[in-house]
């Protein structure tokens, strides 16, 4: 597996000019000139895994960009960068309403999209689970650096779920992509939509992605072309036909 | 798993109307039952996948039984089952026709 | 309490007992579900055959259209029986296609009764993406005015993914039974220790993730009675109630949220926090009646709001 | 001369060996090891109470940290064998031989060190037959038992599980037997007095409350409609057949789901104060809410269950209880009531043969029997008729002089034609009879033999045994409603349906049951959360079977 591009790196890429993106306990803020206007980053670096205090720090950042475009009349892109752990497993963080926490996140990442902010993820190292889907799930479209590792579970904690022997889910997992952890998988389900190539200037393939946004969710499209998730779109639309039907 | 078929004739058709049904659910110890009356009035096919393999006799057992007492003529019936006891089997199958004959 | 014969009003079926499909015939208006994508379609697990597992007809979660007192509303409903409830692709994708169809359709509302684990590990990118989709299509929905109501009272809960999709939804109803959570009692229990959650201590659980914890905190709009002529009744109050999906919504639930940590951040057992919310005997509230707790919950201001 | 006193004598030097360790006759936790190791000899029987619910758990970790080297080859004759530590002595060498009754949750690893060869296994006994050895060949020299509170004195409140302590203290202190209590707290004055302080001669503050299993406790939420539907059957077919009124349930979902349909599907069928009314009985939750539709009359119990005891407190007019208002059970007296004055014996086990011997024994457990031997059997030394008796003595006479007649309890056995994971409950051969084998057992442990069974019940019908006049008419009837096990499938189909039309197996249609209207909805709680509203919050249910 390539080795993971620091959070450094990727940002001096972006930003050439410079930028005023920090990392505090493993959560990024900022933002920096990008273009002709400025682009917001926000994310979780570290393999830090993100709790109530960390969701809502991140989406107070996402409110604020949404708030400064309306006043500006300038939609910023957001950024959403992410090498995380999980959701923070814990009795408190549930006690306090973890779930809200992660959806109220994910619904600001949603909602700047509406209403005209291009979202992109970039995962460049692990995320997993809930912190996946309150972030970098949450944009519109999500690329990868060679490096990432997407998961939702590891093999051997699937492995004792199951109880199917870890040999057997190895061997699984080289021709399934539907439940084995690792970028490629992700990318063959849709989830990722592209890996970019960190050889090539990253400020440049970010504007890229931004002009040329999917129209709407073509997550399961991807994921037929793939062959990681064969049938996935075939059943939605399905769905939808029937209900649109009499 | 192991895939089952047994095709019966019945001495007459299921009465009723519906054209499908289906009950239960496929945990641990129970299973579902489809039920679509698409066969010829005296015919009947049951189709099981099940969890469980081996009991290819009791499945036979249970099938004959279920279809000597509920005539179920006409009916396809597909299961799938997630390791039910054959009592829990008919039970699913006798609580199917009854939902079919409404 | 429930005591019924097998021919009773159908309404008054227990809701953590029924299956996912008895509850969406006794919930909707009598014989107006229209359901897409049945189970004589056989849209099974493609991937559950590879783990030796036993497929449904219909991957756990059925979906289509029905009448609520008259309205038009579309209705998806978890099996929590099936592979608890979990979120596999054609499962997933059943669900979205649903949200999708809302946009076109229209309807009064569209119901989500969760019943789920969260993501199903057999196929679980397919789960994960698809609960990303799902998410992102009731942004849609909701932001088109139409309401995402969800209601919880489910044997399996809404864990996981299922709990962040509910923390998407508009409004929630929840029964005493019913569980909103990211990682299940089991799951911090095997990763950080007994000493972090004891997962055979129920009490605890429920003080923790239950339904009468996230009605006093707001967490959940509702509280009703387990039986599906009261998830009627709430849900038909909550579409009505729904708030818009707009900057003043989320700033509001920023505020609410953020406020919660400031107030509850240092507490450690569910009985601290109503405690802190004013309530009289904390201890009291697991036992309390339904009419009991609805009086306790009147009193306790943050339980009721329009940030979602 | 012939000394008559020794035993008293060598009474006397424990005890006096024992004050060492001791302020008066309290000892601290701490001390257990060292008191035990100064009053025990090697080879002395020890009864260590480990009842069916309460532990003696504090002095047990003291018996089992004992050095084998001062203290080794105590015979252990206790009821129940239910801790690690009950085997861990076997293991260092503390204990050699045992006599027992139960051991459900100890059953694998006995089985393992049976065959092992670490435990001489002297009998596998029913509770009651323990009990009187005590007094003629298997007195303890020491007992080790377990009380809520002791005032210094001694005198001892065992709290609602009283069980076996008023039975094991009689045989081991009448007979120069030293008495070593464990309390949760030493108080100035107990609530009552169970056992006089006289008969007790140390007093142990436990470092922990003692252990107690919620053994009687099955959560509604689990029950299915098999199980209802038997439990239909065994209402219409059996309890309103025979006019059952004294009876003792088993432990199962079965008889569970009986008590939850009995102020439901009993009541539609009005037999409300016709069945079901004198119990002996532990303190079910499930049968809160018969008791609460005043269908009980009353419950003596042979020990309590976790989260009863502010229930039974407020419902004296059924429950034995004390001046202080708990409970008081007594194990001993409760099986006697069972044995004598009970008309029906209901309960489920794991195999049962073609002539309907039945065992829950399987190769790689050894649950042992408790109870249910001395309740499913029919009393040859009972003189007072009853409808209930009388009726079922009169189905099985078939010779003789009526005016000669007596009676016949009914034993019935309500079981599921397959357990779990499929396993079939109808078998040609009891695994009980390979373990007896194996282990080189004089007796086969068979919970209840043929010739006591009366009824067994499955969902697919019942087999009237008593009606049965020869040994192929048994095996028919037992085949004949043993489902699609092979037993089942290997029935000979007109000999069945002849026993049909004789009454001597009735299917659910045969009783006006329709399998179809087998349904939770039936059940008067569905939950156990239903059973605390039954009680109006009376009931506390341990923690695990909540669900709020």
């Amino acid at each position: 597996m390539p080795a993971k591009m620091p959070l450094d790196a990727i940002l001096a890429a972006l930003f050439p000019a410079g930028h005023a993106v920090t990392v505090a306990e493993g959560l990024i803020t900022g933002e920096g000139p990008f273009g002709d206007g400025r682009l917001v980053v926000v994310g979780i670096d570290g393999d830090t895994a993100l709790g109530v205090e960390g969701a809502l720090m991140l989406s107070r950042a996402v409110l604020d960009a949404v708030k400064a475009g309306e006043s500006s009349g300038s939609r910023a892109p957001i950024l959403v960068a992410v090498d995380s752990d999980s959701q923070r497993m814990s009795r408190r963080d549930e006690l306090l309403g973890l779930n809200e926490c992660l959806a109220h996140l994910a619904k600001a990442l949603l909602l700047a999209d509406h209403l005209g902010h291009p979202t992109v993820g970039l995962i460049y190292g692990h995320s997993a689970a809930g912190a996946f889907i309150a972030t970098a799930l949450a944009t519109r479209v999500l690329a990868a650096l060679p490096g990432a590792d997407p998961s939702v579970m590891d093999l051997p904690s699937v492995a004792r779920v199951t109880k199917l022997p870890l040999e057997k889910l190895e061997a699984m997992a080289a021709s399934t992509p539907v439940f084995a952890p690792g970028l490629d998988n992700m990318v063959a389900t849709g989830a990722v939509h592209v890996v970019l190539d960190p050889g090539q200037p990253l400020d440049a393939q970010l504007r890229a992605l931004i002009a040329d946004l999917p129209p709407g969710d073509i997550r399961d499209r991807l994921g037929r072309e793939r062959g990681g998730r064969p049938v996935a779109q075939v059943i939605a639309e399905r769905v939808v036909s029937q209900a649109r039907g009499t | 798993m192991e895939s089952l078929t047994f095709r019966h004739t019945t001495q007459k058709a299921l009465p009723g109307t519906k054209r499908e049904a289906i009950i239960g659910v496929v945990a641990s110890g129970n299973l579902e039952v489809l039920l679509e009356r698409v066969l010829a009035p005296d015919a009947c096919e049951i189709a099981i996948e099940t969890a469980i393999n081996g009991y290819g006799d009791v499945w036979e057992a249970v099938v004959a039984d279920f279809v000597a007492r509920a005539q179920p003529g006409g009916l396809r019936i597909s299961v799938n089952d997630g390791g039910a006891r054959p009592d829990t089997v008919s039970l699913r199958l006798l609580q199917g026709v009854r939902l079919m004959e409404d | 309490m429930a005591v019924t014969s097998a021919s009773a009003d159908p309404t008054r079926l227990s809701w953590y007992e029924a299956s996912a499909r008895q509850r969406v015939a006794a919930f909707l208006d009598a014989d107006t579900f229209q359901e897409f994508v049945g189970p004589a379609e056989r849209a099974m697990s493609p991937h559950l055959p590879l783990f030796e597992l036993p497929r449904a007809f219909d991957d756990g979660i059925v979906v289509g259209r029905g009448r609520l007192d008259g309205r038009p509303v579309l209705v998806a409903a978890q099996e929590g029986r099936f592979m608890g409830g979990a979120f596999g692709e054609v499962h997933g994708a059943k669900l979205v296609g649903l949200l999708r169809a809302a946009g076109a359709v229209t309807p009064a509302a569209v119901l989500i009764l969760f019943d789920t684990g969260g993501v199903r590990l057999q196929e679980a990118n397919a789960g994960e993406t698809a609960i990303a989709e799902a998410m992102r299509a009731i942004a849609e929905v909701r932001a088109a005015g139409i309401p995402v109501i969800g209601l919880i009272g489910g044997r399996a809960g809404a864990y996981g993914g299922g709990g962040l999709i509910a923390g998407t939804c508009a409004r929630l109803a929840v029964s005493e039974g019913g569980r909103i959570s990211v990682s299940g009692p089991e799951v911090i229990e095997t990763n950080k220790g007994a000493e972090e959650f004891d997962s055979r201590d129920r009490a605890l659980v429920w003080r923790t993730m239950g339904g009468k914890h996230r009605r006093l905190t707001g967490g959940a709009d509702a509280y009703v009675a387990d039986t599906v002529a009261a998830f009627r009744q709430a849900a038909l109050a909550l579409i009505d109630r729904a708030p818009a999906f707009d900057l003043a919504t989320l700033e509001a639930e920023q505020a609410r949220l953020e406020a919660r940590l400031a107030r509850f951040g240092a507490c450690r057992d569910g009985a601290e926090i109503w405690v802190r919310l004013g309530v009289n005997d904390p201890d009291a509230v697991p036992a309390m009646t339904d009419a009991a707790f609805a009086e306790t919950v009147a009193g306790v201001p943050e339980a009721s709001h329009d940030a979602r | 001369m012939v000394a008559w006193r020794n035993e008293r004598a060598a009474r006397d030097a424990r005890l006096e060996a024992g004050r060492a360790f001791a302020d008066g006759k309290v000892v601290a936790a701490g001390s257990v090891t060292d008191l035990l190791e100064a009053v025990l000899r090697p080879g002395d029987r020890v009864c260590l109470e480990g009842d069916n619910q309460k532990q003696a758990d504090c002095l047990a970790r003291g018996l089992a940290a004992c050095d084998p080297a001062r203290i080794h080859d105590l015979h252990m004759v206790q009821s129940g064998i239910v801790l690690p530590e009950h085997l861990d002595v076997f293991e260092t060498g503390v204990a050699r031989r045992l006599d027992y009754s139960y051991s459900g949750p100890q059953g694998a690893r006995i089985a393992r060190m049976l065959y092992g060869g670490q435990i001489a296994l002297g009998a596998v006994h029913t509770y009651l037959e323990l009990f009187a050895r005590y007094f003629v060949d298997l007195t303890p020299h020491v007992a080790l038992i377990a009380g809520v509170s002791a005032d210094r004195d001694g005198n001892l409140y065992t709290g609602p599980n009283t069980e076996d302590t008023p039975t094991v203290v009689e045989a081991t202190h009448f007979k120069n037997g030293l008495v070593i209590a464990q309390v949760n707290e030493i108080v100035e004055r107990v609530p009552r007095v169970d056992i006089p302080g006289d008969r007790i001669d140390f007093v142990v503050e436990a470092d922990r409350p003692f252990y107690v299993e919620p053994l009687f406790t099955r959560d509604p939420a689990a029950m299915t409609e098999t199980q209802i539907l038997i439990a239909m059957m065994a209402i219409k077919g059996i309890y309103a057949e025979y006019g059952v009124r004294r009876l003792n349930h088993g432990i199962g979902f079965g008889t569970a789901a009986i008590e939850l349909l009995l102020p439901t599907y009993g009541e539609r069928l009005g037999l409300k104060g016709q069945i079901a009314t004198h119990w002996a009985l532990n303190p079910h939750p499930t049968l809160i809410p018969a008791i609460e539709s005043g269908w009980v009359t009353q419950v003596h119990c042979f020990g309590s269950e976790v989260g009863m005891d502010r229930y039974i407190r407020e419902r004296p007019d059924v429950f034995f209880t004390g001046s202080d208002g708990s409970l008081r059970s007594n194990r001993a007296f409760c099986q006697t009531a069972g044995l004598y004055a009970c008309d029906m014996f209901i309960g489920a086990t794991l195999q049962i043969d073609l002539m309907g011997h039945s065992s829950t024994v399987t190769q790689s457990r050894v649950a042992g029997f408790g109870g249910a031997p001395n309740m499913g059997s029919d009393p040859h030394g009972r003189r007072h008729p009853s409808e209930t008796w009388m009726k079922a003595g009169r189905e099985a006479q078939i010779v003789g002089d009526p005016a000669l007649m007596r009676g016949r309890k009914l034993v019935v056995q309500l079981v599921e034609t397959f357990g779990e994971g499929l396993v079939p409950t109808f078998v040609e051969r009891l695994d009980a009879m390979e373990l007896a084998r194996k282990t080189g057992l004089e007796l086969a442990p068979v919970m209840i033999y043929a010739d006591d069974v009366t009824h067994i019940v499955t969902e697919e019908g019942i087999a009237n045994l008593l009606l049965c006049r020869d040994a192929d008419e048994r095996e028919q009837a037992i085949r004949g409603i043993a489902g699609y096990t092979e037993i089942g499938r290997g029935r000979d189909r007109a000999k069945v349906e002849a026993l049909r039309a004789r009454g001597v197996i009735r299917r659910p249609e045969d009783l006006g049951i329709s399998p179809l209207d087998a349904d939770r909805s039936l059940l008067a709680a569905r939950s156990i959360k239903d059973l605390v509203h039954w009680s109006g919050g009376l009931y506390e249910p341990p923690a695990k079977f909540r669900n709020w």
